[in-house]
């Protein structure tokens, strides 16, 4: 379904990604994991359109869509939770998910708004309340629950469980399943490496903007090599 | 052989670039703080009037009315920097350009001590009364085979030079200390500044201050060296002309308002030529300017390359201190 | 008795954050307070360091009442904290952002600035100094002149707690330090918060990292819907049926064994 | 002028005469009246061979920081024998004290302001001053309309109309005339109609206004269609053929006082107007006039001179009596300022008319 | 006479408040204070003089041009002096401040030399047409713009709130990466936006040339500074602050000549706002968003 091919990307005069290429097969999820500032974020917004890679191509469901602006990609199919939540903080929760289901036309986003408000239930609760007056974990619920709504075939969840509470944690990675059972492809950048690949079919492993391991997630979890070198060990 | 190179014209020209990057000075100091204060041309004004007035009425000298007149903005910058501390971004900037607009306004309907709109004129020269005073010793230009509109020019063009050079070397030797790194922080990130120990109430209120006293000081000068002010002098254009000094030169560094007063300034001079057109081309020039170089005409990276280009190593804390200045 | 939280509140409109909390953090330890998202931990900082003021309650600090001060007078005091969503000097290189955090352990003003006095050159040497000794001390040493912007997150995070250790507090609030890291940079975390507390600093910590906090922490508190539910050494807390289930959850427990 | 240039053998006298004049910027209609004025007269001149002019014309924005580098560049880099301008008061106030000190004569066509020609020996205009020309137009309204009641609009943060002002009241408060109400108003104002509300209620016999004529048309225009019928009274800023222009018929019962009258049955006059209509397509104001007269004036006293030198032509400058110009007869008082008689006059029909 | 000066301030009051209207779309959007709204507003009034007066063309004519033409400079303005500096790095965040300066110095400087300086008479026959009520006289322009004006503000606050391309405006007014990761075409929203401002501005400069006859190069500066402190008044990117503000400002100027002194008619803006945001940092109708 998406096809990254040797992209090369920048921020200004620093080269951040490597000639990166990966692969997402349709239905699956996949893990990109990799040590604070290997580049994941950078892959991600490069994918989602934020960031112009200046070599190499993305493919998604057999179309080039290098290039692309965030908002063409997000109709094609494509949607990014960004690192940093991005919450809409001057605007009500409510509107933040409105804002979700911005470029759909169905009439079903009534109905899908209330489906997220029961999987979280505290969005409900706060529904008038400004996004920019949540708590850090409330924040990343709305971001989870905003781009669900916006009913991506291939949705980017950079570090979804980032500042989450354990059992909200437990919770995301269940819903994510969940999204993906429903048909959903999903890309994770996660640093709670474990579960991801628990939940995951395939993983790719970043060093320094280069791709330096691939293969199935079992197959990572259980290479010492790798658990060792780029997750650590499991603590006592 | 001087006589010949010393054009009045020049000096004159020189001068008003002089005052102006005092002035563009003093809007970054406010800036540097991250507050963006449009007041700085009522300031100027404050310490014109003050001055003008002090040493029109009173006879008191020139220096006692440009010591005054400073003084007095500075006041007044206390007095607008901690009611207004509350404000932020371009809420501030259209207060503060509303105080302005205010005194502006005072100084037209005050009419029994300003004379309104008329302005007040006969305001002692600088220049001459240096002259005056000299000749009192018995002194004559001739003496340096000058005329006596040259040797005026080349004295007020010597005072403001020393008056600009020390008021950069004060304010980047304050850059580059606590007190600069307080300010860096305050206009970064406010509250983590203050979580970090900084009294965020005393620098903001003293960076405003600052700027107040700079332009007040600014103004008494200009006051001093057209001998003539009036309201319409420190009004809105005033207030946007000095803003945009500093942000087209670049408003991170001192040197940027230094450039763009010196640019902006002597622009419309090299363009009389064009009279009728200097003015869209100026509005032109910003433009551009802004679309090619938002960031302004100097910032920190040329600074670095022209100190890489004209010292040869051995610096001890180069980045920190290149970055404050 | 380091802090004494006395029956703190704090509204937002109809909102209550938080509710009759107290609990005391004695001198050297680490306390550890957690709970779900939204429990008003963060909030907690922000009172004590007077980002907010109470609704209504107490916070001494050693002795001292300390509501309604002004929050750098609360640094000075010795409470110095970090950001849940890390808040440096962008454009300041690591060491200068350490350099600030030395702001209210220095003196010297405008003139003595301006004409660069003796003391005041002593000082900034000083000053120079000890924010190398800190970022050293962090695992920073050869970032010193790297603007902070364009540090990886798990290294602006340690730069943060060099900064707040600047001001030589005496009390250091740490919010969620370890968020987005792996285990390896974790466990250097760990290390870091150890040696902190060796050096006779008390930390109030909040973490959603479990295996973190309870390896860390002599105590914690736990919030739950800006009400205190339980009090005590980690091995209490992990056996506390109402923290397991507000919080912690059983199905997972293995994980965090 | 260099030396070489100022006396060529027996032939005409060569001067570069500066001119700083407001070009860019809001008022740059005056400015263009007075270059256009200026370059009419040149021409002629020239073309007469007495003397040689040649024009250097500066821009000064209306500004007096730019007035006074502009006289700089031209008293120095330039070496100009004469300068005329600067086009306002405030700037002469700048730019004059300053030709004085270099020994230039500087010769204002529109500072109209008092104390003007007494800045110093060097400083003269030809510009009827609003001391003369406000009392003039007051006296005949008062005779003419009965006036007892008057209310005075101005615009308070202008120097010109601010000091036109002051003469107003001074003239109004000697003819024992009663004052309702002073009204002021401000720069780009475009709604006056609060004041002129004001006005109506009081009901005065007269209104006398100092603006300029931009500002001054557009209030007439408002206060005829809330139904002020009463004259007005203007200074020198109000008095252009441009009131008519903006105004239309409300401009009808506009009373000023003039230096310059262009329906004057004279054949200087006529000449001037149809070679000014021709040339720049509408006819004079009285700025256009009198920087015309101004060359003239300059041009003679260099002939009497003889010479391109700065203080021979101030001293054939300050010598000039009875120079008979399109403005009529012209005299520099012992201080260099104006001695004529003003011409009153009123519109009426859309037209200017001689007020009697 | 006090109805008429009440009735002379809310026609004042209205177009402030149109003017006003313009700045808080703008600033909305792409929190930037459009310094060269006046000048548009002044160009919109130029069109409608040139149309009238030079060419004899009908009114809905010169409505029409003063619209295409001010969007075409909203465009431009987009297009030349903002869009440059977007996504920029480094870019101070007074840049496109001072650009928008520069772009209202150059296009007063324009005007001068297209039209000429000094005031242009706006003559049409619709501005002539009145009422008369007892001793009061009222021109239909006043009522006119009076209805515009709310009309304006009832469209812009429901477009706002309720339409899904407010919403999208709003979302890009707050960040623009997210807006454009949720869908929104960020490049046509803003463009739009400064668009559909700058009509306005030309909408409201027509008015005011019909209202009072007087159209100069010079008439953007003042409206433009009542304007700034409009938005600030009524707080910033409020729609129907903006309304309220600029009636208010347009009463208490009026009643300032009526009770008070008209020399202090020009201060009257600012001293309001210096004393409203002391006790109201966001404004009268501000809403307080902490971060
Ligand atoms: N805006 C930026 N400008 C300059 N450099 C940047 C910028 N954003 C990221 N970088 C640098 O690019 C590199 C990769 O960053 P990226 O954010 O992609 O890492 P990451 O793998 O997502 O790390 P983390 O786990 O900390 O989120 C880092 O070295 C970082 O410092
Ligand atoms: N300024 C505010 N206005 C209104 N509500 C607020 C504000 N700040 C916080 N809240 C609310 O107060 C509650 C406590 O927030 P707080 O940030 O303290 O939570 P937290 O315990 O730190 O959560 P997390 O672990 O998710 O960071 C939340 O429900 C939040 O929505
Ligand atoms: C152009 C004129 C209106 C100038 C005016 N007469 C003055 O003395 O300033
Ligand atoms: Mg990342
Ligand atoms: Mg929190």
């Amino acid at each position: 379904m998406l096809k990254v091919n040797g992209i090369n990307a920048f921020y200004g005069k620093i080269q951040v990604l490597k000639s990166i290429s990966l692969e997402v097969e349709e239905g699956s999820i996949v893990t990109i994991l990799g040590a604070n500032g290997a580049g994941k974020t950078t892959t991600m917004k490069t994918i989602s359109g934020l960031l112009k890679p200046q070599a190499g191509s993305i493919q998604f469901q057999g179309q080039d869509v290098t290039g692309l602006r965030p908002d063409q990609l997000l109709r094609k199919g494509v949607a990014l939770v960004p690192e940093g939540r991005q919450i809409l903080s001057g605007m009500t929760v409510l509107e933040n998910l409105e804002m979700g289901a911005y470029h759909r036309k169905d009439n079903e986003i009534a109905q899908d708004i209330k489906n997220v408000m029961e999987r979280f239930p505290i969005l409900e609760e706060r529904q008038k309340q400004l996004g920019g007056t949540l708590s850090g974990g409330q924040q990343q619920m709305l971001a989870i629950a905003r781009a669900i709504l916006s009913k991506p075939k291939l949705l980017l969840l950079d570090e979804p469980s980032m500042g989450l509470a354990p059992l909200i944690v437990a919770d995301i990675f269940k819903i994510i399943t969940e999204i993906n059972e429903a048909g959903t492809t999903v890309l994770l950048v996660e640093q709670n490496a474990r579960q991801a690949l628990k939940i995951s079919d395939y993983g790719y492993v970043l060093e320094t903007g280069k791709m330096v391991a691939e293969g199935s997630s079992q197959k990572l979890l259980n290479d010492p090599r790798i658990m060792e070198a780029y997750l650590g060990r499991k603590s006592s | 052989m001087l006589a010949e190179l010393i054009n009045p014209y020049y000096l004159q020209v020189a001068s008003f670039i002089l005052i102006n990057i005092i002035l563009g000075v003093s809007i970054y100091i406010t800036l540097s703080t991250g507050q963006l204060s449009l007041a700085n041309a009522g300031f100027m004004g404050i310490g014109a009037y003050t001055s003008a007035l002090l040493t029109l009425n009173f006879d008191l000298p020139i220096i006692v009315g440009i010591f005054a007149g400073t003084l007095l903005a500075g006041l007044f910058g206390i007095l607008i920097g901690i009611p207004t501390l509350r404000l932020q971004g371009v809420y501030l900037a259209i207060v503060t350009l509303g105080f302005g607009e205010v005194i502006r306004v005072i100084f037209v309907n005050w009419e029994s001590m300003t004379k309104g709109a008329v302005g007040l004129s006969g305001i002692p020269h600088m220049g001459r009364e240096i002259l005056n005073t000299l000749r009192g010793f018995g002194f004559d230009p001739k003496i340096l085979g000058l005329q006596n509109n040259q040797f005026v020019f080349l004295a007020i063009f010597l005072i403001l030079l020393v008056a600009t050079i020390s008021i950069i070397t004060f304010f980047r030797r304050q850059n580059r200390s606590r007190v600069g790194r307080a300010f860096a922080a305050i206009k970064l990130d406010e509250k983590a500044a203050e979580s970090m120990g900084i009294n965020i109430t005393y620098y903001k209120v003293l960076a405003f201050a600052q700027g107040a006293l700079v332009a007040g000081f600014a103004g008494t000068l200009f006051a001093h060296v057209l001998a003539y002010i009036s309201p319409a002098d420190f009004a809105y254009h005033r207030a946007v002309e000095i803003l945009i000094f500093a942000v087209f030169g670049g408003s991170e560094v001192i040197w940027g308002p230094v450039f763009g007063a010196l640019f902006l300034t002597a622009m419309p001079e090299v363009l009389r030529f064009i009279s009728e057109y200097r003015y869209m081309i100026y509005g032109l020039i910003i433009i551009i300017m802004m679309a090619v170089r938002p960031q302004g005409l100097i910032d920190v990276n040329i600074l670095n390359w022209v100190k890489l280009k004209t010292s040869r190593r051995g610096q001890k804390h180069g980045t920190s201190s290149q970055k404050s200045m | 008795m380091v802090l004494q939280v006395k029956k703190a509140c704090k509204n937002f409109g109809g909102l209550s954050a938080l509710s009759d909390v107290s609990f005391s953090i004695n001198q050297g330890e680490i306390f550890g307070l957690i709970g779900p998202n939204g429990a008003g931990k963060t909030t907690m900082f922000n009172l004590i360091t007077s980002m907010f003021t109470p609704t209504s309650g107490e916070i001494i600090f050693n002795e001292d009442n300390i509501n309604g001060l002004k929050p750098h007078l609360i640094t000075k005091k010795g409470i110095c904290r970090t950001f849940q969503n890390i808040r440096l000097f962008p454009q300041m290189t690591a060491e200068e952002n350490v350099m600030v955090g030395e702001h209210c352990r220095s003196k010297s003003g405008v003139i003595s600035s301006v004409f660069r006095t003796k003391s005041q050159r002593k000082e900034e040497d000083r000053i120079h100094s000890k924010a190398n000794e800190l970022l050293e001390f962090v695992g920073l040493g050869g970032y010193a002149e790297v603007v902070s912007d364009s540090l990886a997150y798990g290294q602006q995070r340690r730069l943060e707690i060099a900064r707040a250790l600047a001001s030589s507090p005496q009390l250091l609030l740490l919010d969620e330090p370890a968020a987005g890291m792996n285990e390896t940079e974790t466990s250097e975390l760990f290390h870091l918060i150890k040696k902190i507390q060796e050096q006779g600093i008390t930390v109030l910590l909040i973490e959603h990292d479990m295996p973190l906090v309870m390896r860390l922490c002599d105590r914690i508190a736990v919030l739950n819907f800006g009400k205190k539910i339980a009090e005590g050494t980690p091995a209490e807390i992990q056996n506390n049926p109402d923290v397991i289930e507000a919080y912690l959850g059983s199905e997972e427990e293995d994980l965090y064994a | 002028a260099g030396d070489e240039e100022g006396k060529s053998s027996g032939g005409a006298v060569k001067a570069d005469i500066g001119v700083i004049s407001y070009i860019s910027g809001p008022g740059a209609a005056y400015g263009e009246a007075i270059t256009n004025g200026l370059k009419l007269a040149q021409e002629e001149i020239n073309g007469k061979g007495e003397v040689e002019i040649n024009l250097v014309i500066e821009d000064s924005a209306g500004k007096q920081d730019q007035a006074l580098t502009a006289a700089q560049k031209l008293m120095n880099s330039e070496n100009v024998t004469g300068i005329i301008g600067p086009t306002l008061s405030t700037e002469m106030n700048v730019v004059g004290p300053e030709a004085d000190l270099n020994g230039v004569p500087i010769m204002g066509t529109s500072t109209t302001a008092e104390g003007i020609p007494q800045i110093g020996d060097y400083v003269f205009r030809n510009s009827l001053p609003e001391a003369l020309a406000i009392p003039a137009a007051i006296d005949k309204a008062i005779e003419k309309y009965d006036a007892k009641k008057v209310a005075i609009l101005y615009g308070n943060d202008d120097v010109f109309t601010k000091s036109g002002f002051d003469t107003m009241k001074k003239a109004a408060e000697e003819k024992g005339l009663e004052i309702l109400t002073t009204e002021t108003f401000q720069k780009g104002q475009s709604d006056y109609n609060a004041q002129l509300t004001k006005i109506k209620g009081l009901k005065p016999d007269l209104i006398l206004a100092s603006a300029l004529y931009n500002e001054g048309a557009v209030i007439m225009d408002q206060a005829r269609k809330m139904g002020i019928d009463v004259p007005f009274v203007g200074g020198n800023g109000f008095n252009s053929p441009e009131v008519i222009n903006i105004a239309g018929d409300a401009a009808n019962g506009l009373i000023v006082a003039t230096p310059w009258y262009g329906e004057k049955e004279d054949d200087k006059v006529k000449e001037f107007v149809s070679k000014y209509e021709k040339e720049y397509g509408k006819k004079p104001d009285q700025f256009a006039a009198q920087a015309y007269d101004a060359l003239y004036i300059m041009a003679e006293a260099l002939t009497n001179a003889g010479e391109a030198d700065r203080d021979a032509l101030r001293d054939a400058l300050a010598e000039i009596k009875g120079f008979n110009g399109i403005l009529g007869e012209f005299s520099f008082d012992e201080e260099g300022d104006v001695v004529m008689d003003p011409t009153v006059l009123v519109i009426e029909g859309g037209a200017f008319k001689e007020f009697n | 006479m006090l109805i008429e000066q009440l009735i002379n301030g809310i026609t004042l009051g209205s177009i402030y408040a149109i003017v006003a209207l313009g700045f808080t779309l703008v600033f909305g959007v792409l929190g930037i204070i459009n310094m060269a709204h006046g000048e548009i507003f002044m160009f919109g009034a130029f069109i409608g003089v040139v149309v009238t007066s030079t060419f004899k063309g009908p009114l809905w004519l010169a409505f029409l041009a003063a619209i295409l033409v001010t969007a075409a400079m909203g465009y431009m303005l987009e297009r030349f002096a903002l869009r440059p500096l977007r996504n920029k790095q480094g870019v101070s965040h007074l840049a496109p401040l001072i650009s928008t300066i520069g772009v209202s110095i150059l296009l007063e400087n324009l005007s001068h030399h297209i039209f000429g300086p000094g005031n242009h008479p706006f003559r049409a026959s619709f501005a002539e047409i009145s009422f008369q009520i007892g001793s009061i006289t009222v021109y239909l322009v006043q009522i006119v713009i009076f209805v515009i004006s709310v009309l304006l503000m009832y469209a812009l606050s429901f477009w706002l709130g309720k339409t899904k391309a407010g919403k999208a405006l709003r979302a890009t007014a707050e960040n623009l990466e997210t807006a454009s990761l949720l869908g929104v075409d960020v490049k046509r929203t803003i463009t739009m936006t400064v668009i559909i401002a700058s009509a306005m501005g030309g909408i409201a400069g027509i008015l005011v040339g019909m209202a009072f006859n007087s159209v100069t190069p010079q008439m953007g500066l003042s409206i433009g500074l009542k304007g700034l402190a409009i938005i600030i008044l009524g707080g910033m990117g409020n729609v129907k602050g903006a309304m309220a503000g600029g009636l208010i400002l347009g009463l208490a100027e009026t009643f300032v000549v009526v009770y008070g002194d008209s020399g202090y008619k020009d201060a009257i803006a600012f001293v309001a706002i210096i004393v409203i945001l002391l006790i109201r940092p966001q404004g009268l109708f501000g809403q307080k968003i902490s971060a």
